[in-house]
């Protein structure tokens, strides 16, 4: 383990440096290129940090769907970042002032006290009866479950967001931004071979998150991955979004949640509670219902608002 | 110094990297990218708490690799952020597809109709 | 024997990490976008190859193994299809051009 | 059609046991919920492989398959330590250009599986098509004998599938 010190400090320069490639990079296309560099980095920051789950996320929804997302939007974009903004020496006052609260942030993290307060006892103890046993998707379903309901519900709003974005006569028309490519016989390759090996990945991630590393949202961003590559190969259409299915699959995954909690006032005596005895069945249904729905949530917001295909 | 100290230090120099990208860039998708660069800062400090918090416990014999609740918190955050992110750029490609501009400066249109490539 | 095993092991990813050196030097050498892209496919396939081969006789099950060999396919394909997309994406009049010029004798 | 589809259900399956697996010590019984999902996963996979790429009638020839797989593999190994020769060689041997290649298979994932297996041999790098329904290859060094090399391999591509005349 003698070499891990020297591993921190690379990967830590590493990602300092992909930053300032961000913020200094003249074309808006290299920068996006390092933030997607960026992603994967920190997702190896992340597994020394020992937090794989946050790893499997960061690279799948940080790196892969926000660079696709952001890759798209800068091929829309003239290529040079437009000039102007603050003058020199405002440029100088932000920087200081930025400088300081970089600096009191570190302040903090030197100062964090000693031992260090943590829940994780709390949820060790109180994990067994979930039977779950990758703590994380304990908290994220059975002890933190509202903040979990809040941020899946949190992507409908988002989706709604996006759509309003339509041009009126664009309204019920499929998804513009993903645009399939000029037909491109090793794009077409990838998407015809790769899909079938997604999904079992994905429905991997999902089944085997309650007691390994992974999850549903690990399993939705690489579900929705194939499913956007499928569609930018020009395998298959994007439904309009008037579409009866589509919108009941997006909301199936909360109502059930919000049903599950609901029943648990009379079952188990709170709003979220689980009953004794059926936390695991229940959270592993939970599960599989929100996959879906954040799956297509996801594929969906990275689709764009409806537009008119010339 | 430790490799999470470093980690937390490294998440506090992002923040103020993001924070001066946010402040000064004037093109909206740099403003975008330098916010999800203070989002992946504060992020970094979340891991830096849950890795102190389990290497605590790991000391005591817990066997726990760190601590759950702010690693689930952080999954949270990144598919919030996600949500942000493509409402954002949602929003400036219709502002680009409207007004032909990519900067929030004043109201004077410099780029509209954008002469490709040249600066203002 | 686990001696021998163990050094093929040293032997293999050395000389894969090897290849991932020369298809690094070859991004940085090689003149323009297509050339590096040769680089990069054909170097970082077989020194994932050989890392894995490395790591073969160290893991435990057979099917550890078998993952190791599909985490291979799947780099492959991905290779030789996304370095595919890339080329071209490259565009052809600018990179033809600088082409016709060198490739004259 | 029947045949591939079970085929590819047993690859699929296959590819669930490497994720799921291996169950050291467990019973068959904790396995059993890991192996129903696999079953379901596996079989909604085959669905989609089935969707995206219809299989076709013809059987194949398993023999020039696996000449195909073995050619291919040294060929990739040649290629590597090509890139290696050149990139660490001081005087950077390239003579880069373009190759249009008359292809005989017709547009089809055949044709784009060679396009990805010659764009990991030595020297070639498959870039598109032109108007006349070329393959455009970029190649590393004109002086090697690039179009031979791919009609080597084009020849025992095409090798591979057979019509199966008791249909």
């Amino acid at each position: 383990m003698s070499m891990a010190p020297a591993v921190d400090a690379g990967l830590a320069l590493l990602i300092l440096g992909l930053g300032l490639w961000i913020i200094a990079a003249r074309s808006n296309f290299a920068a996006v290129v390092g933030f997607m560099t960026y992603g994967l980095m920190l997702a190896l920051v992340w597994v020394r940090l020992t937090a794989v789950d946050v790893a499997m996320t960061e690279a799948a929804l940080g790196a892969g769907l926000t660079g696709v997302l952001l890759l798209g939007a800068a091929a829309r974009l003239p290529a040079e970042a437009p000039g102007g903004g603050p003058g020199a020496g405002l440029r100088v006052l932000v920087a200081v002032l930025c400088v300081g609260v970089a600096a009191a942030l570190a302040g903090v993290v030197l100062s964090l006290p000693e031992p260090a307060p943590s829940l994780a006892p709390l949820v060790a103890e109180n994990l067994p009866p979930t039977g779950v046993k990758n703590p994380v998707t304990g908290v994220l379903l059975a002890h933190r479950a509202i903040d979990t309901l809040l941020e899946t519900v949190v992507l409908i709003p988002a989706l709604i967001g996006v759509w309003a974005l339509a041009a009126d006569r664009a309204w019920g028309a499929r998804p513009g931004a993903l645009t399939p490519r000029p037909s491109s016989s090793s794009l077409t390759l990838l998407a015809q071979v790769l899909p079938p090996f997604g999904i079992l990945v994905g429905v991997h991630l999902v089944w085997a998150g309650a007691d390994e590393p992974g999850g549903k949202f690990q399993g939705a961003a690489v579900l929705a991955a194939m499913w956007v590559l499928v569609v930018m190969a020009g395998l298959a259409d994007l439904p309009k979004v008037t579409n009866r299915l589509m919108r009941y699959t997006l909301v199936l995954g909360p109502l059930v949640f919000v049903a599950i909690g609901l029943a648990g006032i009379w079952t188990a005596g709170a709003f979220l509670a689980l009953p004794a005895g059926y936390a695991k069945p229940l959270i592993v249904l939970i599960e599989v219902v929100l996959t879906l729905s954040v799956a297509l949530m996801l594929g969906l917001l990275l689709a764009g608002p409806p537009k008119e295909r010339a | 110094m430790s490799g999470t100290t470093l980690f937390g230090l490294c998440g506090a120099a992002l923040v103020g990297l993001g924070l001066y990208g946010l402040i000064c860039h004037p093109g909206v998708l740099r403003k975008i990218l330098a916010f999800n660069l203070i989002g992946s800062g504060v992020f970094l400090l979340f891991g830096v708490i849950a890795k102190r918090g389990g290497g605590a416990l790991a000391a005591a014999g817990a066997g726990v690799d760190g601590d759950p609740v702010p690693q689930a918190l952080v999954i949270t955050g990144l598919v919030v952020a996600f949500a942000a992110t493509a409402i954002a750029v949602a929003l400036l490609l219709r502002l680009v597809e409207l007004g032909g501009r990519d900067t929030l400066e004043d109201e004077a249109p410099r780029r509209a109709p954008p002469p490709p490539g040249r600066r203002s | 024997m686990s001696l021998a095993l163990d050094l093929f092991t040293i032997m293999s990813v050395a000389l894969g990490a090897l290849f991932f050196l020369a298809g690094t030097v070859g991004l940085l050498r090689f003149p323009d976008t297509l050339t590096r892209l040769h680089a990069l496919t054909k170097a970082d396939n077989l020194g994932l190859g050989l890392i894995v081969l490395g790591l073969l006789p160290q893991v435990g099950s057979v099917v550890a193994g078998l993952g190791l060999i599909a985490v291979w396919l799947l780099a492959l394909l991905a290779g030789a299809t996304v370095g595919q997309l890339l080329a071209g994406a490259v565009p052809p009049s600018e990179s033809r051009q600088s082409h016709r010029e060198g490739s004259r004798p | 059609m029947l045949r591939s589809a079970l085929g590819r259900w047993a690859l699929l399956f296959g590819f669930w046991l490497l994720l799921a697996g291996p169950w050291d010590g467990a019973s068959w019984r904790e396995a059993l919920p890991d192996l129903a999902v696999g079953l379901l996963a596996g079989s909604l996979a085959t669905w989609v492989s089935l969707r995206l790429l219809p299989p076709t009638p013809e059987r194949i020839r398993y023999g020039a398959l696996l000449r195909l797989a073995s050619q291919f593999l040294g060929k990739s190994i040649v290629a590597g330590f090509d890139i290696a020769r050149r990139a660490f060689d001081p005087r950077l041997p390239l003579r880069p250009g373009y190759l249009d290649y008359p292809v005989r298979i017709p547009p089809s994932p055949d044709r784009a599986a060679f396009g990805a297996l010659t764009s990991l041999t030595p020297g070639t790098l498959a870039v598109g098509s032109d108007e006349k329904d070329h393959l455009v290859y970029h190649c590393l060094d004109l002086d090697q004998p690039n179009a031979a090399s791919l009609a080597s391999d084009e020849a025992l591509l095409l090798r591979i599938r057979f019509a199966d005349s008791a249909q």
